[in-house]
């Protein structure tokens, strides 16, 4: 961990399909840093999250992620450190929000017992056996951030995390953010708010037509 | 039918298919070829 | 294997089965449209006592690997991309993923074979022999059955088709399973060894396993 | 690249030979004793047969390939191989079925080998289905080969079960412990002239059905490299009063 930056892409190309989505991305990212991400709807924004998630393979290009090559089966070992939240919940609905997060704990090898003082932190403590698919868009990103907190993470990916939450949470979300940074973690946003982004992020950068600028 | 007319019918699926086949793919390889510009 | 394999195959079953229970649709859906398949045959082939007899034990296997299907690709058991990148970021092996889920699908198969069969046995007026090699079959038929289903369906998970391929590739490849489970009914019937179809379900389920485990990272792969 | 996009003319030229061969064979050969002419369906029939049975392992062999390397030539080999079997098991079947009715009097008959060879055509035909709903190459050759693995090795379990349920199927015609069955030299030159024609056959459309692989997949890259724009092109500053 020490000195080596967290994300290392370079020259990295994303194909879905039959379409180019991303090309030439070089990127470096090291401990600490909170970079913001801009771009018009489709860039390939959500894409580039996912890749730097180990979840989507690399055409074209090298990537590596917390040590790990991103075609190797190395990235499987890291999963685990990272954390990305994207603009649709990824949470069962017919699960209670706690639920949600006991499942997350049991895959992650994480005690369950950090639940209720997750849920509590992210404001949720009295909705623990609320149905996630009947809570609202914001308590469900709640749950997530919860979920992030639970995992302990060395980057965090959050693609519009500002989206659906009241004025708390977008608090709770900030200072979770600085922390993970102060902690020597990364965090990368995904944000159309420039100025907010601006007023938190150590820099930014900006995809246009499926390359950085 | 008598026996041959059988043996006809049989053959005839056999190699009018084969050769159906075998013309397809040719047809596709032209095709194909073209609509990449390559004229080789 | 580690002990955190095991782990996260129970957290998976235990996902499937709380989601399965919230929804009701193998329970609610799929069972109910099993039983009135049922019902449905002797409107089509004729009211006999005695061909329904006959002819009702290989019509409940057709039904269940043919519905059984649904319930492997069912919505309770599917999952939107978010879900499922939610799952691996919190470290779940591709293999633990594919074992968890194939025992949820057996045992909710297993409950579908067990109510349709009991509808079966009462429409058509069939007799409940050898009870102990019978629940093998079931049981046989069942894992087999959910290995094939999630295997074939985490074969077309994120290509366009989506699960609607899944029934077309489990049917021919349930072959085995169907005789198996017919032939041991008769062979139970007329008092002859079953053993033979009994291996050859159990071959089925021990391969796909196998299969399953060994692939589920390259499939899992976008 | 240069030298497999080539084009070739002689497999065209292979084909159109090895089928006149056989088909002047098959017909010089004798009338059976028992079958009378209708023997020399047998000649198109085993051939077709032997070859969908190579096609598949063709296809088992090509998938294994790939998910050790990853490399799509595997994969390409296999897409090959198992269109053209699954019309050579269409053709099998097809044959089959006009020799059973002037034999046996009927289409179809529950036999074993019979029963096999139709549910193989199915499982190739689900696999050449599954090969259509992407375009992502990569994706496309993990999915195809994950069940051309599967579709093989359920096939040894699909044909002992099948057996034991039924057999009623002539035994083999040609393989035999006790010798070859066919006693006639010239009935058995033109069965093995079908089986060696049919296999340049299947060996020449594998070399132009992988040719046509080739070009369908360059076809997609160049599509996506040049003619669709770029994710985020797609969309543009929205130009204020041009609707108003």
């Amino acid at each position: 961990m020490s000195g080596a930056p967290l994300v290392e892409l370079s020259g990295v190309g994303v194909r879905i399909g039959s379409s180019q989505i991303l090309r030439d991305i070089d990127l470096q990212i090291d401990a600490g840093e909170i970079v913001g991400l801009f771009g018009a709807n489709g860039a390939g924004k959500t894409t580039a999250l996912r890749l730097i998630a180990t979840l989507i393979r690399p055409a074209q290009g090298r990537g590596m992620v917390l040590g790990a090559d991103l075609t190797s089966p190395d990235r499987y070992e890291i999963r685990r450190r990272i954390g990305m939240i994207g603009h649709v919940p990824g949470i069962y609905p017919e699960m209670t929000l706690g639920e949600n997060l006991r499942y997350s704990a049991r895959l992650a090898g994480v005690a369950t017992t950090k639940i209720p003082e997750v849920l509590a932190a992210v404001g949720l403590a009295g909705a623990i056996d609320r149905t996630a698919g009947a809570s609202s868009h914001g308590m469900q990103r709640r749950a997530e951030f919860a979920r992030e907190l639970m995992i302990d993470r060395s980057l965090l990916l959050l693609d519009e995390p500002h989206s659906a939450l009241d004025r708390d949470a977008v608090d709770l979300v900030e200072g979770l953010i600085e922390r993970k940074a102060d902690e020597g973690g990364a965090v990368i946003i995904v944000s159309h708010d420039r100025d907010r982004i601006n007023a938190i992020a150590s820099r930014s950068v900006e995809l246009t037509g499926g390359t950085l600028t | 039918m008598s026996q041959w007319a059988w043996v006809a019918f049989a053959y005839t699926i056999a190699y009018g298919s084969l050769v159906v086949f075998a013309v397809s793919i040719a047809v596709r390889i032209r095709t194909t070829r073209r609509s990449i510009g390559d004229t080789e | 294997m580690t002990t955190g394999f095991w782990h996260q195959v129970a957290a998976v079953i235990e996902r499937d089965l709380l989601r399965e229970r919230r929804r009701g649709d193998v329970l609610w859906i799929t069972i109910p449209f099993g039983a009135i398949a049922l019902l449905l045959i002797p409107l089509a082939v004729g009211t006999d006592a005695a061909l329904l007899r006959q002819i009702g034990p290989g019509m409940y296997w057709v039904i269940v690997m043919l519905f059984g299907v649904l319930v492997a690709v069912g919505k309770a058991s599917s999952e939107t991309l978010p879900q499922q990148d939610a799952s691996s970021l919190a470290g779940l092996d591709p293999a633990a993923g594919f074992v968890g889920r194939s025992v949820s699908s057996g045992v909710l198969l297993l409950i579908f074979e067990l109510v349709v069969g009991l509808v079966a046995v009462g429409l058509y007026n069939i007799s409940v022999i050898g009870i102990p090699w019978l629940v093998l079959t079931l049981v046989l038929a069942a894992a087999g059955l959910a290995l094939l289903g999630t295997l074939t369906g985490a074969i077309v998970n994120s290509t366009s088709a989506g699960t609607t391929l899944v029934p077309l590739l489990v049917a021919p490849l349930s072959v085995p399973l169907l005789l198996g489970a017919t032939q041991a009914y008769d062979g139970l019937r007329f008092g002859h060894s079953i053993l033979s179809w009994v291996l050859v379900m159990a071959t089925v389920v021990l391969i796909v396993a196998m299969i399953g485990v060994l692939t589920a990272r390259p499939l899992q792969e976008t | 690249m240069q030298s497999q996009t080539r084009i070739r003319r002689w497999p065209w030229i292979a084909i159109g030979l090895s089928l006149a061969v056989a088909f002047t064979l098959s017909m010089v050969s004798p009338a059976d004793s028992v079958q009378g002419d209708l023997v020399r369906i047998m000649y198109v029939h085993v051939p077709s047969a032997w070859l969908a049975y190579l096609a598949f392992f063709v296809t088992f062999i090509g998938s294994v390939a790939y998910l050790i390397t990853r490399s799509l030539r595997w994969d390409r080999i296999a897409a090959a191989s198992a269109e053209i079997g699954v019309y050579f098991t269409g053709l099998a079947i097809a044959l089959g079925m006009t020799w059973a009715k002037p034999t046996w009097g009927v289409w179809w008959t529950w036999d074993a080998r019979l029963t096999l060879t139709a549910i193989m055509f199915f499982v190739y035909l689900g696999y050449l289905a599954l090969r259509r709903t992407t375009d992502d190459q990569v994706l496309r050759a993990g999915r195809a080969s994950v069940l051309g693995v599967l579709g093989a090795i359920q096939i040894p379990l699909v044909h002992f079960s099948v057996i034991w349920w039924r057999t009623l199927h002539q035994p083999p015609s040609l393989v035999r412990p006790d010798g070859p069955a066919i006693q006639d030299p010239m009935m058995l030159a033109a069965l093995i002239g079908g089986v060696v024609a049919f296999t340049i056959v299947y060996v020449s459309l594998m070399v132009k059905r992988i040719e046509l692989i080739h070009l369908e997949d360059r076809k997609v890259d160049m599509e996506s490299a040049v003619e669709r724009p770029v994710a985020g092109e797609a969309v543009t500053a929205p130009e204020l009063g041009a609707s108003s």
